[in-house]
């Protein structure tokens, strides 16, 4: 096989152009997913069945279909709705967003329920409402428990982002197609792709350990 | 790049999907090719200012349809009865035919020889459509890839036995990969001609204006020069002229 | 002098798992009430009930003339009033021991901080732990924690208190101090409930024992009475086993 | 917008027979993936380092890229050395395996670990080896903690098999993408797909909670 | 008459902790020897030490003859010698309480089913749980899963038995049952190993009465010489909390 680095060479700028895309791209969406996915977590595990119902759906629909349908049905359906035309980048974050709420409420529900019992009942016992617990008592140690699963769902979002490329959001998938059909060739641009998405999740789980071993 | 909002102003904005080298591609963060060169002169000679964005095939498709945010598309697209209940086209601009690419001593002489070998194609294009005739729409031997590239890889790899495209990216490949033994096989019988035109929403007032400034292009020489750059051979305009 | 907490006809079931069958009871002001019986008898569920923690299924609790039942009284507020101790502590780990025993003050009485503070350094200095105030829970000893937990509850001033089984989750050498932290607290008037096992603290501090088995109070008087001439049969039984 | 119902009505026996693809695919891979994973687990678990070493870099290496990239290294690459050539069923079945393994691993050991120490003490101190304990002390308790998140890696699973599409795997977005092609259509292919994903995946979770309470 | 263990100048810290600082005694056949002393003193690790759980920093052990650091005996031949009990059971709750108690006479001393199965009903009846054969441990108390445990222990026909703090996880009115147990072993000439904070027991029972602290033997002699004259200042500070 005749590798050829010079290619790779040539499209080194595009490439961490498009690495700084996923790795905003990520970001973004994480944030947004994390406080949607609380929300939606929080209506999860309420006792009112007007927000159990619709929370329940949201997590099924989300984390029952694939990614890729759903970064279509945005792309096409919810950003021109509102913008009026389509814009890659946006239906990226919004997709991306929303798919992970799906996963970050589920992480929310289980680090909330992973604690134990009572810490809630002496919060109560001690006259605290329900929110005054959640927020000085619960959350807080909640969290703390989340960081693995959340780095997890972090490592998953950033390589599920290379899926932004069928749209032509210019992140790092987006110019290893376009090296990919200047020179048809496979190797060099996919190769090069899955060691930069290694170094960035490989460092991020390093990273993550960190900040568990710290916190 | 991304799209600006204004979509009723002066500019005209057209959506490609820049993955077929060497049509239109992403020259490193520039989209290239020959629609695109070709492009450029039939808006000179229409007066009007444009804009292009790689938008992938779908997106393309889908917007286009609807003509608010992209009001055209150019992208290799082949003028088919199907489609055409779909959108509007220009007059064509673009002769091409499907071609079949197999190994050195193989004994595919014709698209016939193909019906019971293993063929891929690239999913979408005409080479799908022609091949899906002659195979059957749910034959496993003809192999759907997402892109050319992955196509001729399976020819590589012995996947399959041959592999149907475009002329022009058959033409590419064979040009990119001189010592890989490929031998290409045109059949102007079974693959009959086919014709580009630039993609338009149902009812678009575009067709008006494009329609005969790409008559003027082609007339005047300057298609023939784009061609020649591209292809390096000259152009049968007159057929293309023809056309209609 | 009339009572302090009235419970009258209490049940409480979990499904068909009758817990609490009718649980008729009075406490007065400044009394120290010991609850003694067999695992699963009710005695938790018994003192959860007085504070909301379990729903009541049945019957009227009224705690200084307030009705429990009823709707119109904030719940919250009623909790205020009786401090609960448990058999495990549940301090919270993520905080420091003084930020365990300042949250609810100030979130709860709305207190500010620096009298929630001066209130909560001076409830560690009584249960004999001054020094602890910026240790987080993890480091103390099961003793240390229970007392910090004891203070965390004194610190919301609370007219009542509850204890679960304080010291049985305690090695035996811890269990003295615990113990003489509540022993202190009953000699300076506090109304008590204890659930316990220790029958010299019974012995010594109780103003009266409460022997329950299956959700029924079986026999209740003065602790010498309870201890030396029991008049059932299960109490005997009981108290053969453990004392 | 125009729905054509009736172009998804002339594809139902392909996507039929695409979604007993899919399905087929999925299992045979969860299958070899779970074998292939518990042993990437203990050697990840293992105090050898020569056993350690190789397995932990397996699991970074199939967590931390893309999918994408893996399908296209096994297609490409492993499949065409031993067979001579491509297969695309074979490569989807191969990376689909090799992929989930680095997720079952990660699976057991968690499952493992979460056994109190205890179990594995009181099996040592009545003079059980190390392997006596782990079959019937250790696995047989841990593999019932590890039904919910087995139950997720086999739907993440089903939903990834959709990016075999590329190599023409015949499953069932493989015959969306064709649907697609032929009429020129965005969502009566996908939203269509989409549904077929939601129920196999939404069963399959619900079948999981049956298993789980019945346990 | 030898000892059946000897242990000599025994270290064990982990990391920085030095937890065993230099731990010699014997214990002679049939003898039973109760360990007490203050928590984190180093009780567990000691006895755990023994049957090579952890596995010692120094010192040697000598059990029947064999040297316990010598690579050449296989480690799960020693354990098969010593039951070990413990605190929380550690019962195997996915098996019945008869495949727990046959569970190693099959896989370790290789046994029939049939025999293992014979072996285990005998000791069910011996620690009175005949009825239990087939229940599952979460449904049994904590006595019932304590004498259980000791069953299975039993069932390795052990020349030792090893119990850590036995009756510490259990509610008040289920020590007796165990402690009768254990009274039973020992009388049938049982060497046994206790941890315990029963002090009546270590008096009725033992033959000899250990005092821990902080990773070294402080005292020890008969339970009536430790109890009533302790020569060391620690001891009786110990026992004045605990007794
Ligand atoms: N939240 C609950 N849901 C269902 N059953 C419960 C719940 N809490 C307690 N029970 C049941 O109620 C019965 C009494 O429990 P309770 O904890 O009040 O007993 P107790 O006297 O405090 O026993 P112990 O001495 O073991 O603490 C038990 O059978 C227990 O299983
Ligand atoms: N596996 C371990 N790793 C690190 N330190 C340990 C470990 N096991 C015990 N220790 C430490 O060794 C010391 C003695 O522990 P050990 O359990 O032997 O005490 P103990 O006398 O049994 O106390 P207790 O009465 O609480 O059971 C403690 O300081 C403990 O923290
Ligand atoms: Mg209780
Ligand atoms: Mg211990």
């Amino acid at each position: 096989m005749d590798f050829r680095f010079d290619i790779i060479l040539d499209y080194v700028p595009l490439l961490l152009k498009g690495t700084l895309w996923t790795i905003g791209i990520s970001i973004l969406s994480i944030c947004f997913g994390s406080v949607l996915g609380l929300a939606v977590g929080l209506g999860k595990m309420s006792h009112r069945g007007y927000l159990r119902w619709p929370t329940s759906i949201y997590v099924n629909f989300f984390r029952g279909t694939p990614l890729l349908v759903q970064i279509l049905l945005v792309h096409f359906g919810v950003v021109p709705l509102f913008l009026g035309s389509t814009n890659p980048i946006i239906a990226s974050i919004v997709a991306l967003s929303l798919n992970s709420a799906g996963y970050m409420a589920e992480i929310f529900r289980a680090g909330i329920q992973s604690i134990d019992k009572g810490q809630t009942e002496a919060a109560h016992s001690l006259g605290m409402t329900h929110f005054q617990t959640m927020k000085s008592v619960i959350l807080p140690q909640a969290i703390k428990r989340m960081i693995p699963p959340f780095g997890n769902e972090f490592i998953v979002l950033i390589k599920d982002s290379s899926l932004f490329a069928i749209i032509a959001a210019p992140e790092l998938m987006y110019w290893s197609n376009a090296m990919r059909s200047q020179y048809f060739k496979v190797w060099e641009p996919y190769l090069t792709a899955a060691l930069i998405y290694f170094i960035l999740t490989y460092s991020l789980s390093k990273l993550l350990g960190y900040i568990e071993r710290r916190v | 790049g991304c799209g600006s909002k204004d979509s009723g102003g002066t500019k005209v904005k057209f959506a490609t999907d820049a993955a077929y080298a060497p049509m239109e591609y992403m020259d490193k963060d520039k989209v290239a090719g020959f629609d695109i060169d070709f492009l450029a002169e039939v808006m000179k000679e229409a007066g009007l200012a444009y804009s292009i964005t790689n938008t992938g095939w779908d997106t393309m498709l889908t917007s286009v349809q609807q003509g608010k945010e992209y009001q055209a598309g150019i992208s290799s697209v082949s003028i088919t009865d199907e489609r055409k209940q779909t959108y509007d086209y220009t007059a064509p601009y673009f002769e091409s035919t499907n071609m079949i690419l197999v190994k050195e001593g193989s004994p595919i002489k014709t698209a016939v020889d193909l019906k019971d070998k293993k063929v891929a194609v690239q999913i979408s294009t005409t080479a799908d459509t022609l091949m899906t005739k002659i195979m059957g729409a749910d034959n496993k031997s003809l192999k759907r890839m997402d892109n050319n590239t992955l196509a001729l890889m399976e020819l590589e790899s012995n996947g399959v036995d041959a592999v149907v495209a475009d002329i022009a990216i058959i033409r590419e490949y064979v040009k990119n990969n001189p010592n890989k033994k490929f031998v290409s096989i045109s059949d102007s019988k079974n693959f009959e001609s086919e014709y580009y035109g630039i993609l338009l929403p149902k009812g678009s007032d575009l067709k008006a204006k494009l329609d005969p400034a790409i008559k003027k292009v082609i007339e005047n020489g300057t298609y023939a020069t784009v061609y020649k750059k591209w292809f390096g051979q000259e152009p049968d305009t007159k057929k293309l002229l023809d056309q209609k | 002098m009339t009572a302090l907490i009235e419970v009258k006809n209490l049940k409480k079931a979990f499904g068909d798992n009758v817990v609490l069958r009718d649980i008729s009871t009075e406490i007065r002001h400044q009394e120290v009430l010991v609850v003694i019986g067999p695992s699963g008898s009710g005695k938790s569920t018994f003192l959860r009930c007085l504070n909301l923690l379990e729903q009541p299924n049945g019957g009227t609790i009224t705690i200084d003339g307030r009705n429990l039942m009823d709707p119109a009284n904030k719940i919250n507020e009623i909790r205020m009033e009786l401090g609960m101790v448990f058999q495990r502590f549940h301090l919270f780990p993520h905080m420091k021991v003084i930020d365990n025993i300042m949250l609810a003050p100030i979130q709860v009485r709305k207190w500010p901080e620096d009298k929630a503070r001066k209130k909560a350094l001076e409830l560690l200095a009584k249960v004999g732990l001054a020094d602890k105030a910026n240790a987080l829970p993890d480091s103390l000893s099961g003793g240390q924690a229970q007392r910090v937990a004891i203070a965390r509850a004194l610190a919301m001033e609370p007219k009542i208190m509850l204890f679960d089984e304080p010291t049985s989750a305690l090695d035996p050498e811890m269990v003295g101090e615990v113990l003489a932290v509540m022993k202190q607290l009953a000699k300076e008037g506090m109304t008590m409930i204890v659930v316990t096992h220790e029958m010299g603290f019974a012995r010594e501090v109780g103003d009266r024992v409460m022997f329950m088995e299956q959700g029924v109070i079986v026999e209740e008087g003065p602790p010498k009475q309870i201890f030396e001439a029991p008049t059932q049969e299960r109490t005997k039984s009981f108290l053969s086993k453990v004392l």
